[in-house]
């Protein structure tokens, strides 16, 4: 895979190519590092491994070890640190291993990160992308596995964002890289190794835009990251029975797109929200809420929401029983319909 | 050996430096001095809702901000700087705003003062300093980026991760330790464990230098010394200012409950501006007629800031939502617009 | 107020005495050190000083500095000790000195307090109970007037309560501290100084119940911390117009007192929830989620949200501005009479 | 002058220990071996999504082990503390149940093991060892805390904090690093500032302990003393045992992406197992018919973990309900409930 990314020329935008997500956002950095001196890339085992994901292979070796450096083991400090570069005029894009290892940088991101440029009253902007690979699914040790949208979408300051697919993945990254604003991008770790021909184009869209990925009449799913696939195998299923579901990727999880959210729920008059995380104060709830105040009218039955349960994320063989399955979401659209 | 055994006792010498520096010194240490004074009256009218006094702390602050060079370094402040801050020539009524809460970070502009935004995270900002004077080696400039902090502060996670990266990536940053013995009611020794930040230092390879933070010209030789190496590429260095909080915390604080107010009388007594007063008298470097025209101007200038930011216009509500993004959100302006419509009228 | 703590009898638990929140606190500390010798109450500035709000004035000296003590300043740590303190069989009551400063000790709220019981399959039970001083409303420095309950309830292994009067505080005290399940209790700032007549009493409502404050029919406001009282100054002002608005406190931030607020939702068809911290994720999305899951049928309007704006919480003359005022609440409840 | 250059290169010498706590180290040390290449298999056939190996720390995790007290002393180890669970008496099918995914903690008894569960946060254990070590204390009773951490983790703010509070209370507590060089890809030089994580005891007040971690014996008097010290209220310590992660990071990763490979030789021909024995014979502590009967018995008992791991039930998936609180809620029930009728069937 190395040797596609290295052949593909990055300038020729528009190719068509077979890339998994993980290269898709590789190749997006290189665009990125390639376009910008002020690109930085940094954090933990991103330089000679590649990441832990293989998602920065080969940077180092094409950037130099000024541009793309292993950090010490310190979440915190690698927050803190890209504070401290975005002051200096460059446009980090630091890395934190794990989802779960974000939290012990929750002080600098929601300090200091989202804090600064309002702080500052524009003085200092913090142009920095998080990359934070995210969500569960792969059946990984303890931490590696956590879904904190709902907390960075509650952080005043910052936006947020969750790629579906290889395309949507590397525009959204050049997207969020080149925005003046921190951008919190959470790669779905499931998806990771998906491949697809994808033409890799420029974002056209603007930031805070969802998308339809799947159009239909009788209910809409919303989901982001790899849930939004999950979703569409949903609505084939449903399908084969005659309901046709639309599926809504959102995407941009900060800000919502509640137009987007209501123009579709406005047409199928039903909605069931999908994600990986808890129930309780999950972004599920902000959307659902959404929807009720935007199509209170039209609504023909409550949102539904089907997520991870109130627990703490499982092991292994528990994992696939956490995670909202085709069949409880199946239910869900079943009980939206019947309502 | 901590400083206030071998030195803190007696009087200090300023012999040895320039009469101007010394000049520069005192006379930016009475300035503050009378800010901070003017500052407590304000906040005891009421105009400030509370004040964190530097009081005791001025040969510290102004000793480390002016051997920095403010043309190409970069100051990454706590909330107890005003006189570094006044002394590295940060527009003062600005910077005195964030007391009388108009504007949390404070109301200069830090990319052109280059002083970082007043932080209230205690640590917080010790990891950006590092991050700037990464930035700086980076592109090959020569800049030097001062993280300021208390003994406190050196206890949080952040101070630690700081300095361990400034070792690993040989920033040219300065870890300036204002030991002024309190953590708000928590004395040094149920602080610090060992007894000493400057004695961290040696673990991270990196020098420390401990210093009487209560002679101005000993803290700025040892400031401009580890400035000297930051520029050269010799990397980071730790100071620590042994000094003493003479005042409460801020002005909600009540130190009688938790220490003995006896014990800041020993520290009254070295008053940093009137030690470097006698010294200057002493070296020769300065007479009566001097310090008596430096001390009206300290106080005219004080009046001046004390007037302007008590007179200053309070910030207009909409800056509630022009400075979250550099790209508004829709959301955003639709909450903008409810707030003009419910809130503003 | 020194004197009148230390005169009254703490086992008379019915006395009705007149007492401030930050009092009724102190109070409950005092029964709680008292009745079980595992009890330890640790943070910054806790000892000597009594805290920053005063509330632990006292302890030290009446139950030594190895029940009631001061910790070096570091929150990760603070929340790590009180972890390995509940290991050794203790009962760990640490505060953290503002919401604000919480965020350090994010990793260990969530990543251990939250998971030690379900990591080690019930075998190491969390009964920490973190106070944190809360929500705004003083005109503070920054990081002083946070309000992070949409994080913790949405955090599974974490109960989560807020009291709205001093009665509430001492008896939610109690009954938060003496629960093997860790529980985060934040204290609203804005009303430790409101001294009421209180009578001092045993919890007797379970873990999870929310509480009428003021009974009404034309709609319910749902609140909990200082806003509480606030939607009872709405209440009063209404019913000048002669609507008759029902002020619920919900105190259980997790877990929600879902059926409660059916009821009352049921009775009312209308809601409006109130709370200080940013709308977008806020807890008020999960309330108004509920509502709309249990009273579709019921609901005579989409809930309505009246909340602290999506921008960092501002200093002094702006916070006003910021939190959700007297007419901001009318309005709101206006436009769902009206719609 | 770190141990691998004065005393890295040679032989060891048991002469001046008991003979028995020699043979007890060489048993643990060689059924962990065995054990550890059991799971290693283990992986490879499919039944271990992945494994943390222990290879080459053997020495340094089961020599601090065997100087604890499991009836009063109390274990916080990280995610690779295989060697010093087995050593320290854990159940370990229950400890190896972590590695099959059966559940994240382990599903061994934590609180009668007296051997915290295993935790993946990097850092986040160590102040749950000052705390229970504190807890001690203020029950005047005479247990020890060990916390377990590696070179990496060294970096964490949470470590810092720790050290600090530990120091400032004087908590029986023993802070043992790993060093085994590496934190997965990042080398020592870029990890840790000024080289060495024993040095950073000083700043705090304590003694800071460099050991050769592949010498079995030295690791264990090092630890004992540390536990002797602590024991009788001298509080804490910081022991580093300099040794070298063999294997990769974990079965996922790449090493000769990083590392060149030739330089393990080095350290695969220090093994701490086979350096033991020779030791022991050399100073007559057992013989060749002893070390094939320990032999096979360390192969038999792995296996016998290796077959009861690999037959251990699947956890039911109400399990992800029943242990969330003490006092379950409602909310939970309900979703119990779902779970039931949505996703059990
Ligand atoms: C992370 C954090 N925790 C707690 C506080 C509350 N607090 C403000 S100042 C202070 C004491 C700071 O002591 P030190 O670092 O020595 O600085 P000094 O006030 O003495 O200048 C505390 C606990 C804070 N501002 N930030
Ligand atoms: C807080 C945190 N950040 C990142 C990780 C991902 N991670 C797992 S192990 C590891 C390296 C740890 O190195 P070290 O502490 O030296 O321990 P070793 O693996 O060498 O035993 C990393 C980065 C983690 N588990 N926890
Ligand atoms: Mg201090
Ligand atoms: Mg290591």
């Amino acid at each position: 895979m190395t040797e596609l990314i290295e052949r593909a020329d990055t300038t020729v935008e528009s190719a068509v190519v077979e890339l998994s997500m993980q290269q898709a956002i590789n190749r997006a950095l290189r665009v990125l590092l390639t376009e910008d001196p002020d690109v930085l890339v940094f954090g933990e085992d991103v330089g000679a491994l590649g990441g832990v994901f293989r998602v920065t292979d080969g940077l180092q070796k094409e950037f130099g070890d000024q541009r793309v450096f292993d950090t010490p083991l310190a979440e915190s400090a690698i927050m803190g640190m890209a504070v401290g570069l975005a002051m200096n005029g460059w446009r980090p894009v630091p890395e934190l291993q794990f989802d779960g290892f974000a939290y012990p940088a929750v002080d600098q991101i929601v300090n200091q990160v989202a804090r600064m440029n309002y702080r500052t009253r524009g003085a200092a902007p913090m142009p920095i992308t998080l990359r934070l690979p995210s969500f569960g699914g792969i059946q990984a040790p303890e931490h590696h596995g956590e879904s904190l949208e709902a907390l960075f979408a509650h952080t005043p300051g910052l936006k947020v964002v969750a790629p579906s697919d290889p395309a949507e993945a590397y525009s959204l990254l050049l997207q969020s890289v080149r925005s003046d604003d921190p951008v919190v991008y959470m790669e779905p770790k499931a998806r990771y190794w998906d491949r697809r021909p994808v033409r890799l184009s420029e974002p056209t869209d603007p930031i805070g835009t969802s998308r339809i990925v799947r159009p239909g009449r009788h209910a809409t799913l919303v989901a982001w990251g790899a849930m939004v696939h999950r979703c569409v195998q949903v609505a084939e299923l449903a399908a084969e029975d005659g309901v046709e579901l639309e599926v809504l990727d959102l995407r941009w999880l900060k800000p919502i797109d509640a137009a987007g959210l209501a123009a579709s729920v406005a047409r199928t008059k039903r909605a069931v929200v999908v994600h990986e995380a808890p129930l309780t104060a999950g972004l599920g709830a902000e959307v659902a809420a959404l929807i009720t105040e935007n199509c209170f009218r039209e609504l023909a039955a409550p949102v539904q929401r089907v997520t991870g349960f109130d627990v703490p994320y499982p092991a292994g063989p528990l994992e696939p029983q956490y995670l909202p399955t085709i069949d409880r979401v199946l239910l869900a659209v079943q009980r939206t319909l019947e309502y | 050996m901590p400083p206030q055994e071998s030195k803190g006792q007696g009087a200090i010498t300023v012999e040895h430096l320039p009469p101007e520096l010394t000049r520069r010194l005192y006379r930016d240490m009475r300035t503050a001095r009378d800010l901070d004074t003017e500052a407590i009256a304000l906040q005891r009218q009421g105009v400030f809702p509370a004040y964190v006094s530097v009081r005791g702390q001025e040969a510290a602050q102004v000793g480390s901000a002016t051997a920095l060079d403010p043309a190409r370094d970069f100051v990454f402040p706590t909330y107890r700087e005003m006189a570094s801050a006044l002394a590295y020539g940060v527009e003062m009524v600005g910077y005195m705003a964030t007391h009388r809460a108009l504007w949390h970070g404070g109301l200069y502009d830090v990319m052109d003062s280059r002083f970082g935004a007043i932080n209230a995270v205690v640590g917080g900002p010790v990891p950006h300093a590092v991050g700037w004077a990464l930035g700086e080696r980076l592109r090959g400039d020569d800049g030097v980026a001062m993280a300021y902090f208390g003994d406190g502060a050196s206890s949080e996670g952040d101070v630690h991760e700081a300095m361990n990266f400034a070792g690993v990536l040989a920033a040219p940053v300065i870890f300036f330790c204002q030991n002024n013995q309190w953590a708000l009611s928590v004395p040094n020794e149920r602080q610090v464990a060992g007894g000493s930040v400057a004695a961290r230092a040696e673990g991270y390879g990196m020098p420390g230098v401990l210093v009487d933070g209560n002679d101005a010209g000993a803290v700025h030789t040892a400031t401009a010394e580890a400035v000297e190496r930051a520029r050269n590429g010799g990397g980071p260095t730790v100071i620590e200012a042994l000094t003493y909080r003479i005042e409460p915390h801020s002005t909600s604080d009540d130190p009688g409950r938790y220490r003995d107010e006896a014990d800041t009388e020993h520290w009254r007594r070295r008053d940093p501006v009137v030690l470097l007063r006698a010294a200057m008298l002493e070296a020769g470097h300065a007479d009566e007629e001097h310090f008596a025209a430096v001390d009206a101007e300290a106080a005219r200038r004080a009046e001046q800031v004390r007037d302007g930011v008590a007179d200053a216009p309070e910030p207009d509500g909409s800056e509630l939502f022009t400075h979250v993004f550099r790209e508004t959100t829709e959301e955003l302006t639709r909450q903008h617009r409810t707030w003009q419509e419910e809130v503003e009228l």
